[in-house]
């Protein structure tokens, strides 16, 4: 990178975007969509022209899912290699740190992943969450379906297993306290370490309550793991809910193909007629050669919201042109391929997530009613 | 000549310590200004940081020869002890810091007390259970915490822009690494240290002698536990995110290791040479190869050669290269049975007493001289 | 004013190495402890010294019961001794191995330097004494055998102790250097040092020695003067086997 | 140096069962421990080395087994040239060594002490027909038969290690102070021992701080001083010596 | 707790147990018999199952089917890190050096895995992944079943080898005293070799039974290396059937723990009984007594 610091340079050099993404360790998984997301979408704009007619360029580096790592990545693209923007990382964890960074360089900073209530606590002015809702609202039209089905075939009790992430937790937790409050009895309520790789118990527990909702506040390969572990006990519940594993493109055969009926909450759909949406699906598809997932298009967003801000206030460097990006983002609302965005004063997004589910061997959504492409299948069948 | 050359060593050796220590010191003191860039600043304090944490270590490891590869432990406690107190005591940042490591030598004596009760490999094993132990107790003890989130520790210069913020910390860090050398070079020459390094050669045979290991062990433990505390202290107080995963990593304690080694654990600056050396090539590696695995190859490679190819440090093995020069000579000066009853004869006469002892030893080096001067000449030697 | 023990017992597994032993050495003279290989002398040494608890019995040092003290706090008392698989400190010089074994320093001098002038002068004296001085700078495991063996003897001389047990200290030492620490430890004695003295060559107990005990089955067989000793038909049927 | 190899030589130069030709050998960088030192044993032979602490004895020993390897000058046993063979092929050849100080197997029993002295020993019958001889030679190899070589006392480990080296019989042995640390009966029986071995017709190679004791069994004695031969000569000429009795042997003790 | 959940997190217990004590005993063997602190075991582990998962996505056979080449492949490895690594440290110092070579080794390939095969979490997708035999209504994943047979199995020919073998004798002699072993003609240097190629030939077989029911990453040999070590010590430093019972023990109770109190604090069984045997047996709770003499 150039070592010119803030300032950016002329019209013709690129405008240098510095991300930091958990590539290996525990996020790597999701932290890998979001760095194809943002490729993506750095690809689809150069052949566009770029913004503000210079190429845009990505400098990413590897945080490992360390904190400690993730504030120095930032530390050095911002100081360092006077990068002209910042995209955010994945996952709570990292977001909160990072976005001090760039706030105490006055930065812009919008973040595909932080959707846990407490980012929004830390008083970032410089932060927005480039989805359509925070985590606890990702599950409200499940729960609304499940809790408004008549008595007799309403679920009564759920088991809950969630890793302990933020994230995780924040959708997990939603869903479960919504439907505590419909008077569904929670029967088990696990927490596990985000490195856990032996859910042989936790299964044996949930499969022994025998309860009719198994909600996972899952990641990736947790969600997998928990799945096939309750499927060696054979337990068979009604309603199976797991956040954002199941939309992940290796999910059905990871399980042996047992995916009927499993459920997602979606902040996005490959499928929505968005303009900007129907362009992304079809160019990512034609860049990797198969559709995008959740992570992809929530990262593609971001490039999104601060590409509209960067085109609006027409700067892209380090220094009070940040200010100004951070400025316009609060007044305004920007189309996104997740429909238009816009943020309260903490940057938290005014909306909510889809819900999907497995069907026939696709993932399709299911609710809310006006936007679903498939029945709700309930109860679910066995896997 | 045999007797003054390690005497003559040792005039060297005081000599380039000297020179280090005056040339590390205005190297230290200007670096905040010739650092090009915050970040460059940023990275020079985590290498103080370092320093500090291995010459903590090196109370217990280059001592008593006790190989510590849980002394993140320490790191973590005095990081979150000093956060938590911020947190729930709502003290000043530096009051919480200090009571934080009064906590730290709390926790470290019982600890210690169990842990010193076993030695060599077992005591390494022990040391990484004891990390290993904190980490759990960090990730999972969320209400009081924070659990895997990690806890956030407010600056204490919050008005400060984040390169003066660096700047203040690199001198504090300065400062401590400072002391902390002092306390390492009074022991190293005093009574206590030659007792501590008698343990580290025959435990058993030490106690015979009246060297009452088990206190001293303890109180190397507890000392190199509050400087590693301190430096954990300090940490949190500069940094601000403390999250369990990097605070209690056996990965920081055997950084700590491998910069002592490195270095060289007999000596005085042999940690701070070998933070210097790692920190520096951690950056880099960070910086070349960000974006893979790489640096860690790197790192075990650089660990593999020093313990393969110079055991002792590199300032020994700079001290044998400088050796290599000089005119090779035994340090076992030969004695004849002949000479050996002369003596017999003379000091079974004399009284015993340092009276006698002087005027004798004079004379030895006298005959030291003549000796090696016969035995380099092959037909005096029997006669 | 002696060492003292009473029904001293210590049994390993099977073994009894020592069996209620009672045996008093007294204060400014040289004792000998003699006795068949296996016969426990070695252990008791550590069950006085410390170095492991004996089952039973007790052992009182200038009438402090010192039972239940470990080994570092026997050595503070003033009991120093040798090992009879010989023990040094490897990596450390000659010198070194010698200023470790002052007698262990007040809390004030704890921190003072290490390398001061005075114990030098004495560990150098020392060295004298015991034939090796010329090794000062050797690295103490580049020793031969019976050189670490007198390295030791120095090193307990050096702690200053006022009883001395010593552990076949001529095990390995060239029989002219034998008669010399025969002198040597005559010569402490009349300073009023107590030496007990673990030794299977004959010549040197018998010689120096005013008082003997012979150890059998982990049990005093004897004690008196070496030229009883020498005549008492149990010593010579369990260890001089003539 | 005709002088120093002494009698040894002349008495079978041609039949020599080890022989070590001007050896030069030291320890790392440090200066030579042996400085051109002969030594010569024929069959049948016990050869004595004495001398002061740090003379160069077990160095001697050491060399001649390959654990040391010599600057210079050769090594033959039983004719054959072995100089640089490394130690764990000597018994092959034919030589085997008694460390001084104590080499049991710490951890492992008197049983696996004792049989792996026997490890090159394919034939069963052989080393049963042994262990029983040094069970009955050492009582105690018997009784502890079972028990951590490590836990016997100083002189019991010492009878172990000895009982060790009588699993096979070579043609040379060497022993570093095999009396050290035993009591007076049991030094008898090695001494005994050490007497058969010659009368078997093997080479040994002795060396003790026990010298008079030594030189009494022995047929020749060499002084060493300075690692080389001060003087070598039929064992009891030197015993004999009034001047070698005060340097090296050791007149009664001064009292 | 109910008794079927009780009975079935029981049955889960013994099969982890079985797996703990097959790679506990290769620890046993450097750490207890070699005086080497292996830090690297349970990267060669994860290396292992790496390779297992690589054996079965690129030739879709079963992964057991690549133990005919790892095992070979790890004991010469194995051989070769001994004879051109291990063997050139000072035995004054070997303990502590070693834990920095091999902790570096591990290093190593913790790097090497992430840079070929990405941190990615991997798990092998087998047909038979979610089957299990019911016994008296307790689940027995076969999967499980399969690790466990293939542990127990290794762990006795292991334990066999060394205690009825010359072998074996041979091993303890050499790291005990090479000197004297070389003199009653051991082979030392071959000797010592092979004892570190077994290990590692454990490593091979504890990894691919790991890798059928588990999700692999580079860095999971961290997660390992705690409770294995924990397990040693409890075992009794060298004593082979001393570390499978403490195994077995310890994951028995490590799942029936993780019904009460959850998953992360069941974990600290471990650490608890590490401390719990510092405090009251130093050398351990079963065998691996050391011949400790002044
Ligand atoms: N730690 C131990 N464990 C088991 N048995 C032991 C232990 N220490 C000593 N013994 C046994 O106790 C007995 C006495 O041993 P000790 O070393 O005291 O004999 P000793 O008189 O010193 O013999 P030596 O003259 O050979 O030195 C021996 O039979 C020995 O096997
Ligand atoms: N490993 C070593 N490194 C350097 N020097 C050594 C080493 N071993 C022995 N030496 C030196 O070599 C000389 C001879 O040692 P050696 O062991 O042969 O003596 P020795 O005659 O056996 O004495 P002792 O009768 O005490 O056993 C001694 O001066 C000793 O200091
Ligand atoms: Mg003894
Ligand atoms: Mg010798």
């Amino acid at each position: 990178g150039d070592d010119g610091g803030s300032g950016g340079g002329g019209d013709d050099d690129p405008i240098v975007i510095g991300v930091s993404l958990p590539l290996t360790g525990d996020f790597s998984e999701p932290g890998k969509g979001v760095e194809r997301g943002y490729e993506a979408w750095a690809e689809i704009v150069n052949e566009q022209g770029g913004l503000l007619g210079r190429q845009v360029e990505l400098k990413i580096l590897d945080d490992q899912s360390n904190a400690d790592r993730v504030v120095s990545d930032y530390e050095s693209l911002i100081a360092q290699d006077g990068v002209d923007l910042v995209f955010g990382p994945f996952s709570t964890r990292l977001v909160v740190p990072s976005a001090r960074v760039a706030q105490e360089y006055g930065m812009l900073f919008v973040e595909p992943a932080g959707a846990a209530a407490e980012v929004f606590e830390q008083g970032f002015e410089n932060l927005f969450y480039a989805a359509p809702a925070v985590a606890d609202d990702h599950y409200n039209y499940l729960a609304d379906y499940l809790l408004s089905l008549p008595e007799g075939e309403r679920p009564k009790t759920a088991a809950v297993a969630a890793m302990d992430d933020p994230f995780a937790q924040g959708t997990a937790y939603g869903l479960r306290d919504k439907l505590e409050e419909g008077g569904v009895e929670i029967l088990v309520d696990e927490v596990y370490p985000p490195n856990t790789t032996d859910f042989s118990v936790i299964a044996a527990k949930i499969a022994e309550s025998n309860a009719d909702v198994v909600i996972g506040g899952s990641q990736y390969q947790d969600g997998v793991n928990l799945i096939i572990a309750l499927q060696q006990l054979d337990y068979q519940p009604k309603v199976a809910a797991f956040s954002t594993a199941p939309t992940n493109p290796e999910f059905a055969a990871a399980i042996g193909n047992q995916t009927e009926g499993i459920l997602s909450p979606t902040g996005w759909s490959p499928t929505a007629s968005f303009p900007s949406n129907v362009e992304f699906v079809e160019k990512y598809t034609e860049i990797f050669g198969n559709p995008p997932a959740e992570d992809e298009a929530n990262a593609y967003t971001t490039g999104q919201v601060v590409a509209a801000a960067v085109e609006a206030v027409g700067c892209a460097e380090q220094g009070e042109c940040q200010q100004q990006l951070i400025d316009w983002l609060h007044e305004n609302t920007v189309d996104t391929v997740v429909g238009p965005l816009s943020w309260d004063e903490a940057g938290r997004p005014s909306g909510a997530h889809l819900i999907q589910q497995w069907v026939g061997g696709e993932i399709k959504i299911v609710l809310p009613e006006d936007a679903k492409e498939a029945d709700f299948i309930y109860p679910k069948p066995a896997w | 000549m045999a007797p003054d050359a390690p005497r003559r060593r040792r005039r060297w050796s005081r000599a380039v310590s000297l020179a280090l220590l005056v040339v590390g010191a205005a190297l230290v003191l200007s670096f905040p200004f010739i650092a090009p860039n915050p970040y460059i600043l940023s990275a020079g304090v985590v290498i103080l940081n370092y320093a500090v944490l291995s010459t903590g270590w090196n109370f217990m490891g280059g001592f008593t020869g006790y190989i510590s590869l849980g002394h993140a432990a320490y790191f973590g406690l005095g990081a979150y002890g000093t956060g938590l107190i911020v947190k729930y005591l709502e003290l000043p940042g530096f009051v919480a810091w200090v009571l934080a490591a009064l906590v730290v030598v709390a926790i470290s004596v019982p600890v210690g007390i169990a842990a010193l009760r076993v030695r060599g490999a077992s005591f390494v094993i022990v040391s990484i259970a004891f990390v290993l132990i904190l980490l759990l107790v960090f990730q999972s003890w969320r209400e009081f915490t924070g659990g895997s989130e990690g806890l956030i520790v407010p600056r204490p210069f919050p008005d400060l822009l984040r390169p003066e913020h660096h700047r203040a910390f690199f001198y504090l860090f300065a400062g401590l690494l400072a002391a902390a050398l002092v306390a390492w070079w009074v022991i190293d020459r005093s009574k206590f240290g030659t007792a501590l390094k008698s343990i580290r050669e025959d435990e058993d045979k030490a106690r015979s002698l009246g060297v009452p290991t088990t206190r001293y062990k303890l109180i190397a433990y507890v000392l190199s536990a509050l400087v590693t505390g301190l430096g954990g202290g300090l940490y949190a107080l500069w940094f601000g995110d403390l999250d369990p995963i990097f605070q209690f990593s056996i990965l920081i304690g055997s950084y700590m290791v491998l910069m002592a080694l490195l270095g060289g654990v007999r000596h005085l600056f042999g940690p701070l040479l070998g933070a210097l050396i790692v920190g520096i090539a951690l950056e880099y590696f960070k910086l070349e190869f960000g974006d893979t695995q790489f640096h860690l190859v790197a790192a075990g490679l650089l660990l593999g050669v020093v313990v393969l190819f110079m055991p002792d440090g590199v300032i020994p093995a700079v001290g044998q290269l400088i050796d290599r020069f000089r005119p090779q000579q035994t340090s076992i000066r030969d004695v004849s049975a002949a000479e050996l009853l002369e003596q017999n004869r003379r000091s079974d006469a004399s009284a015993t007493g340092a009276a006698d002892a002087r005027e004798a030893s004079g004379e030895a080096s006298t005959r030291d001289a003549s000796d090696v001067s016969d035995a380099s000449d092959p037909k005096e030697v029997t006669r | 004013m002696n060492l003292e023990t009473v029904e001293l017992t210590k049994s390993f597994g099977g073994v009894t190495a020592v069996d209620h032993a009672t045996v008093r050495f007294v204060d400014g003279k040289v004792n000998g402890l003699i006795g068949p290989n296996g016969s426990g002398k070695t252990t008791f040494f550590n069950c006085v010294t410390g170095m492991i608890k004996p089952d039973s019995g007790s052992v009182a040092y200038r009438g402090k019961d010192i039972t239940k003290h470990a080994s570092d706090r026997v050595a503070r008392a003033g009991i120093g001794r040798s090992f009879q698989l010989c023990r040094v400190f490897p990596r450390m010089t000659v010198m070194e191995n010698l200023l470790v074994a002052v007698r262990h320093p007040s809390v004030r001098t704890l921190l003072r330097s290490a390398d001061d002038e005075h114990e030098r002068e004495r560990a150098r004296h020392w060295l004298r004494r015991v034939g090796i001085d010329h090794l000062e700078h050797a690295e103490a495991r580049n020793l031969s055998y019976g050189q670490q063996k007198l390295l030791e003897l120095a090193g307990v001389l050096m702690g200053d102790p006022d009883t001395i047990m010593l552990d076949e200290p001529a095990g390995g030492v060239n029989p002219a250097l034998i008669g010399r620490i025969a002198t040597l430890v005559r010569e402490l004695n009349e300073e009023g040092k107590t030496f007990i003295i673990v030794e299977h060559n004959m010549e040197m107990v018998m010689s120096l020695c005013d008082h003997v005990v012979v150890f059998d089955r982990g049990r005093p067989i004897a004690e008196g003067e070496p030229s009883m000793i020498q005549q008492d038909p149990r010593v010579l049927e369990a260890y001089l086997g003539v | 140096m005709a002088a120093a190899s002494g009698a040894a030589s002349n008495a079978a130069a041609s039949t020599n069962l080890l022989e070590l030709n001007d050896i030069e050998a030291g320890y790392g960088r440090a200066a030579l421990v042996l400085r051109g030192l002969t030594v010569q044993v024929p069959p049948a032979t016990v050869v004595c080395l004495v001398g002061p602490n740090g003379a160069g004895k077990s160095t001697v020993l050491k060399v001649a087994s390959g654990m040391l390897a010599p600057r210079s000058g050769s090594i033959l046993v039983d004719g054959v040239d072995v100089t640089g063979t490394n130690s764990q092929r000597m018994l092959k050849h034919g030589l085997a060594h008694v460390l001084q100080g104590h080499s049991v197997f710490r951890e492992m029993t008197v049983a696996e002490n004792v049989l792996l002295g026997a490890f090159t020993v394919k034939d069963q019958k052989v080393i049963d027909e042994r262990v029983a001889f040094v069970q009955n030679l050492f009582p105690i190899v018997g009784e502890r038969w079972k028990q951590l070589a490590g836990l016997l006392s100083g002189g019991q480990q010492k009878q172990v290690e000895f009982a060790r080296s009588l699993m096979v019989s070579p043609k040379v042995v060497l022993l570093d102070e095999p009396s050290m640390g035993l009591d007076p009966k049991t030094t008898a029986k090695v001494f005994e021992q050490v007497a058969r071995m010659r009368d078997a017709g093997t080479a040994v190679l002795l060396v003790e701080q026990n010298a008079r004791r030594a030189l009494e069994t022995a047929d020749i004695g060499c002084v060493l001083d300075l690692g080389r031969v001060h003087i070598s000569g039929p064992a009891p000429e030197l015993l004999a010596d009034p001047t070698l009795g005060e340097l090296y042997l050791g007149g009664r003790p001064a009292s | 707790m109910s008794g079927p959940l009780f009975l079935q997190s029981l049955i889960l217990g013994v099969l982890l147990g079985g797996l703990y004590a097959l790679l506990a005993a290769g620890l046993t063997l450097y750490f207890g018999i070699m005086r080497v602190v292996m830090i690297a075991h349970s990267a060669f582990l994860i290396l292992a199952a790496y390779l297992a998962w690589w054996f079965n996505r690129e030739t879709g056979l079963d992964p057991m089917l690549s133990l005919v080449v790892t095992v070979p492949v790890f004991f010469l490895a194995g051989f070769a890190m001994q004879r051109l690594l291990v063997s050139r440290l000072k035995p004054l110092t070997l303990t502590m050096m070693s834990v920095l070579l091999t902790f570096a080794i591990a290093l190593i390939i913790e790097g090497a895995l992430g840079f070929i095969f990405t941190g990615t979490q991997r798990r092998i997708q087998l047909p038979y992944a979610g089957d299990s035999l019911d016994v008296f209504g307790a689940q027995v994943p076969v999967v499980k079943l399969v690790a466990f047979v293939l542990a127990a199995f290794a762990l006795l020919s292991l334990y066999l080898l060394l205690k009825y073998t010359r072998f074996g004798r041979a091993l303890r002699a050499t790291i005990q005293h090479p000197e004297a072993a070389r003199l009653v003609g051991i082979d030392t240097d071959r000797t010592a070799g092979y004892g570190f190629g077994l290990g590692l030939a454990t490593a091979a077989i504890g990894g691919t039974a790991l890798s059928l029911d588990a999700t692999i990453y580079p860095s999971l040999h961290w997660h390992w290396i705690g409770p294995l070590m924990a397990i040693i010590v409890v075992g009794g430093l060298g004593s082979i059937p001393g570390a499978a019972i403490a195994a077995m023990l310890l994951g028995i109770s490590q799942s029936l723990l993780q019904i009460p109190l959850g998953a992360t604090w069941a974990q600290t069984v471990f650490y608890v009984a590490l401390f719990a045997t510092l405090m009251f047996r130093p050398q351990g709770f079963f065998g691996g007594r050391l011949a400790q003499r002044f």
